[in-house]
């Protein structure tokens, strides 16, 4: 084989390769949809697809999923490159960021313009969506914290209430833990452990979100008694360490008495746990029905060319007869209040205990924490985790764990 | 694509020599253009970054030494990833050490050393992802194979939260690092030895040298372009090695396993700072370019891949 | 060659490290057919029913064949191209020409730059190529990589001056020099390149992340990686999915290791 | 002569032992995969009990949800056809005779054809 021919197959070959690509480049009444991680849905997707198809022709739909942690470094390529997908499903307060920096359209006009749409849904999570006034999402599914407990462990425990106070929670944690069992965990990615402190009145920020307000001796005295309920095995050590399935494969065990968790939980749990029925997992709030929400919603990106089909797009799958399709099937709420409604009444009968575990996530929705419209989120969490992670798991004591974090976070808020 | 024209001058009729160069170039064009494309312009990109102000959706400003200055008097956590990334690559050493004992071990012809070799070696070829999984399962505290067996031999009475504690995360990214990088090592070490003449050792036994006196006087020097190789190559595979600590324990507890990579991803995609994390990565590439000259240095200059007429 | 004394002690470490060596494929193996919860403890040592029910579930939960596709066509491109344009590059730097510690040098500094950090620039230039999302512009990164480089120019080294004059005297041309005579005499070398350009192409997990746009586009290392963040109770389809990915590469290493050592040693040495 | 030297490279054997494999399991599947699934219901005291409703449940997600039922005939024997999952159960429930629990049954791959061995026992209560 000579050079010339190796050069042909060079070219032939880079000509049939990079023609995708090239394709997909132009094309213009096309919308791209990202999701967070739901790709067992795409049935269900592809069916309102074809619906949104139908009644919009000529518009080709492009559908992209990500696994959570990878969305958002995925997007901000897209953004870079100016290439992001119109809409883009996103969890927790990300969002908020990209709002602030300008990368999403805001959709308060279309919700004006459109009272019955923006009716359809719970307003205390719609609000959840506010950034200076401007709604920026419409909700797709939604979960909150709320508080799984082991009635067996409970029961040999001596114990029947779930616990009404955050004194209670240390208390019956040390009464349950013994050997390789321990009381308490909880998830602790995206601010989920926040409502273990707003149940002593701590706050991260002051009002104006200006300035941290969570250094007080208050707060040291609350980290305090976790870190040694962690040290002497009453808090498992995983609340503070794992992330998603280190946690919800430890309570599923059976060998933890309380975890605090969002809805989501419930399904791996019982996936896993095979001791898990209605007599034997209880569902309560937290104490002072506090709870920290993770939600999911669509957002308009600010570049998309046709953001008009994309909110048409939104529209149809939040809808009511789409959302109670989907709620039906994937067991979620979808803050879609018809939608919430029928999937409840019907899981009723079929998994009494879905039931109880998804109606905590409608109760208390004016009770939410954890969740402030931080324009830095991100950075502050990274910045304020890792030193109150020092403290909680005894490496520095409360206080100087505290001033630490304090200092980091004030270098954040000083910066933006 | 990529594979540019190598003009060598069949029909024009040229110089040899001149046609040599035109030759080499043309051969060299190709894989040049692929790091300018993929290594150099990015890495531009970061040096020119690492000055500004910028987020994907603003517009650069100019601001001097900034970030620098944040990163080196301000910033607690880039130390910490720095201290953590010398760790790492101190630890390169412990398993080359490692491989050299074993390499000495399958090189002393017994029977069965390909296959001995082979299992050691097996595990470099590896998706790291799925070794970062499997290791942060063997490393579990309630049901990992380690506590498992340190616990049926009575070693400790309680499990060890290998991963979620402060003192035992890094070592045991480290291990498994070393786990992966072991066979690699052996390899480079044992093609080493088989440079050696024997018959140098046969004049040492003459001599009455002892084993450890061969290994010190004989082996060692001769092995230094090895050795510097496996360091090099396993420091640089160690430092980037990205998916291990991402899916191992994403940095954490704490910061206790953060090391300059992972920070700089984070800063880049958890916090949309690129401006910032580009003067880390700046900071990071002369960080490895010293430690490498360093290490030629010291294995005698000229040492291993760098260079050899 | 060492002096000959009792072997059993050596076979003794051999053996055990083998043994720490080849564990964790073995527990790995062991719950990806095992129905057992992994949670739960004592983990038993020997499966209990053995059943491939968790490989069934990997195979219908993402489009395995289709995943299993693409990593195996950006794998045959980057294999083709490295064996390419490293037989090329390392020919080149057999040669003496003016400018070669340069290159050289340039070349080892371009180790040193992690790609983790350099994603956005990267991303932003294959863009410009309108690469994105295709097969050429995943594995267009790894094209051409300096070690395999280096162990192409060893091999080269090796090839006795004498036998290439002779070619030269028969008029033979650079290029038919290069492809009849030293590419048959670098065959370890080629053997090299393939298994690592495999190895790197195949293990290759950040860039697909971030170039990627389609699921027809995914490659198994993401899939991999989904399985990380699930929802469902995933754990022990998570190491059947391992296992999965691992065996191809495992069953190439193994084919091809002979000549890859080789290669391997002659680069490291001779490079 | 030439072939069979070829036969013994490895890189042609492997592959080609691989191939064979794989195709052969492709023509199993393909023969196998009309999703008829198919069973016996009988009583708390083992006799065939007809007319009794049998659900096919497929995984779906996190949970079972029901995609067909059928009625036993007069043997207590029932068939279910294009069933298109690899993850099912099977229930039974008659009005006089009881209900049965719910067999979880995997398959190899998705719509295997598969005969149920254990009939589905109704109990009372």
């Amino acid at each position: 084989m000579d050079r010339r021919s190796v050069l042909k197959l060079g070219a032939a070959a880079a000509a049939t390769l990079s023609q995708p690509a090239i394709l997909r480049a132009q094309s213009s009444k096309k919308l791209s949809i990202l999701t967070w991680n739901i790709a067992d849905q795409e049935a269900l997707f592809k069916e309102e697809f074809a619906e949104f198809k139908a009644a919009h022709p000529g518009v080709e739909i492009e559908w992209l999923d990500k696994k959570g942690p990878d969305l958002p470094a995925f997007y901000q390529t897209q953004l870079v490159a100016g290439t992001a997908p119109d809409i883009v499903d996103l969890q927790g307060e990300i969002w908020v960021e990209w709002a602030a920096n300008g990368a999403l359209l805001d959709l308060t006009p279309y919700l004006q313009a459109d009272a019955e749409f923006a009716k359809l849904f719970n307003p205390d999570y719609m609000s959840g969506w506010v950034y200076e006034k401007k709604n920026y999402l419409v909700p797709f599914y939604v979960a909150k914290t709320l508080l799984f407990y082991n009635k067996l462990m409970f029961k040999d425990a001596g114990l029947s209430e779930p616990p009404a106070s955050f004194d209670e929670i240390i208390k019956f944690s040390e009464a349950m833990a013994k050997a390789e069992k321990t009381g308490f965990i909880t998830l602790n990615f995206d601010w989920l452990y926040w409502p273990l402190m707003k149940m002593n009145g701590i706050e991260l920020l002051t009002p104006d979100l200006k300035k941290p307000a969570f250094n007080t001796p208050e707060a040291a005295a609350v980290v305090d008694r976790l870190a040694k309920a962690t040290a002497s095995g009453a808090i498992n050590k995983i609340a503070w360490t794992g992330r998603w399935v280190e946690p919800n494969g430890a309570f599923s065990s059976g060998t933890v008495g309380m975890m605090q968790a969002h809805s989501a939980s419930y399904f791996f749990v019982k996936g896993q746990g095979r001791w898990i029925n209605r007599d034997t997992l209880g569902a309560a709030q937290a104490p002072g029905n506090w709870s920290t929400p993770t939600n999911h919603g669509f957002a308009i990106s600010k570049s998309s060319k046709n953001p008009d089909l994309a909110f048409a797009l939104i529209k149809l799958m939040t809808g009511d007869k789409w959302a109670t399709k989907f709620a039906g099937i994937r067991r979620v709420l979808t803050a879609n209040i018809e939608a919430d409604k029928a999937c409840l009444a019907s899981l009723k009968e079929e998994d009494p205990l879905a039931h109880a575990v998804l109606e905590t996530q409608l109760e208390h929705t004016d009770k939410m924490t954890g969740n402030w419209p931080l324009a830095n989120d991100a950075q502050i969490k990274d910045a304020f985790w890792p030193e109150l992670q020092n403290g909680l798991l005894g490496r520095k004591d409360a206080k100087t764990a505290l001033a630490a974090a304090e200092r980091a976070v004030t270098r954040v808020l000083r910066r933006s | 694509m990529g594979l540019a024209k190598p003009a060598d001058g069949k029909r024009v009729v040229l110089r040899r020599s001149t046609r040599r160069a035109i030759l080499v170039w043309a051969f060299l064009a190709p894989s040049l253009l692929i790091f300018l494309l993929y290594r150099i312009l990015p890495l531009l990109w970061n040096v020119v970054l690492s000055f500004e102000a910028w987020s994907p959706l603003k517009p650069a400003v100019f601001i001097g030494l900034d970030n620098y200055q944040e990163m080196l008097f301000d910033d607690d956590v880039f130390w910490q990833a720095l201290w953590n990334t010398f760790g790492i690559i101190a630890s390169a050493p412990i398993g080359i050490a490692i491989a050299l004992g074993l390499a000495l071990l399958v090189h002393s012809n017994i029977r069965g050393r390909e296959v001995y070799r082979t299992i050691i070696f097996v595990s470099y070829p590896l998706m790291t992802v799925a070794v970062a999984i499997i290791w942060r399962w063997m490393f579990d505290e309630r049901v990992g194979l380690i506590n498992y067996a340190a616990r049926s031999l009575h070693l400790v009475d309680k499990p060890i939260p290998f991963l979620n504690s402060f003192t035992w995360a890094l070592p045991s990214v480290i291990a498994a690092n070393i786990w992966q990088m072991l066979g690699f090592y052996m390899v480079i070490i044992l093609s080493g030895l088989q440079t050696i003449p024997g018959n140098l050792y046969e004049a040492a036994g003459i001599d009455g040298a002892n084993a450890f006196h061969r290994f010190i006087r004989i082996t060692v020097p001769l092995l230094k372009p090895s050795l510097f190789l496996c360091f090099v190559i396993g420091m640089l595979n160690s430092v980037t090695s990205f998916d291990l600590i991402y899916v191992m324990t994403s940095g954490g507890p704490g910061r206790a396993t953060e090391i300059l990579i992972t920070y700089i991803y984070k800063l880049g995609f958890n916090e949309t700072r690129f401006d910032y994390a580009a003067a880390v990565t700046v900071t990071f590439f002369i960080l490895l370019l010293g430690i490498t000259y360093l290490a030629n240095r010291l294995s005698g200059g000229n040492a291993g891949a760098v260079e050899r007429e | 060659m060492m002096r000959q004394r009792r072997t059993w002690p050596i076979h003794l470490t051999l053996i055990a490290v083998s043994a720490v060596m080849l564990l964790p494929f073995y527990w790995v193996f062991k719950t990806s057919i095992s129905g057992e919860n992994i949670f739960s403890y004592p983990p038993n040592i020997i499966p209990r029913d053995p059943n491939p029910f968790y490989y069934v579930d990997v195979w219908y939960a993402i489009p395995f064949a289709r995943y299993f596709l693409n990593s195996v066509i950006v794998s045959a491109i980057t294999i083709t191209a490295n064996v390419v344009l490293n037989a090329m590059a390392g020919y080149a730097l057999t040669q003496n020409f003016r400018g070669k510690g340069f290159v050289l040098l340039l070349f080892l500094s371009c180790m040193m730059i992690p790609f983790q950090a350099t994603i956005i620039p990267a991303y932003l230039i294959t863009g410009k190529l309108g690469l994105l999302d295709s097969y050429l512009g995943l594995s267009l990164p790894l094209f051409s990589t300096i070690i395999c480089i280096f162990v192409y120019k060893a091999a080269f080294d090796a090839v006795p001056r004498s036998l290439i004059d002779a070619a030269r005297v028969d008029g033979l041309s650079q290029w038919t020099i290069i492809w009849r005579v030293m590419l048959p005499l670098a065959r370890s070398a080629t053997a090299t390149n393939v298994i690592l350009s495999f190895i790197w192409s195949w293990n290759n997990f950040m860039w697909p992340l971030i170039v990627t746009r389609t699921p027809e586009m995914q490659t198994l290392p993401l899939g991999l990686a989904r399985f990380l963040s699930y929802q469902e109770d995933s754990t022990g389809a998570l190491y059947a999915f391992c296992i999965m990915v691992l065996a191809p590469g495992l069953l190439l290493f193994l084919m091809a290791q002979k000549e890859f050592v080789q290669g391997l040693s002659a680069g490291a040495t001779k490079g | 002569m030439r072939a069979l030297f070829l036969l013994r490279n490895r890189f042609v054997w492997v592959p080609l032992v691989l191939f064979i494999v794989i195709a052969g399991w492709n023509a199993w599947v393909a023969t196998h995969d009309h999703g008829i699934i198919s069973g016996r219901v009988v009583d708390a005291d083992g006799k065939p009990v007809a007319g009794a409703t049998v659900h096919l449940w497929v995984f779906n997600f996190t949970t079972f949800v029901e995609k067909d039922s059928t009625t036993t005939a007069a043997d207590g024997s029932f068939r279910f056809t294009g069933n298109p999952s690899h993850n099912i159960q099977l229930s039974a429930d008659k009005a006089d005779a009881g209900r049965s629990d719910r067999i979880p049954v995997r398959l190899y791959f998705a719509s295997e054809d598969f005969v149920l061995a254990k009939p589905l026992r109704l109990e009372r209560g």
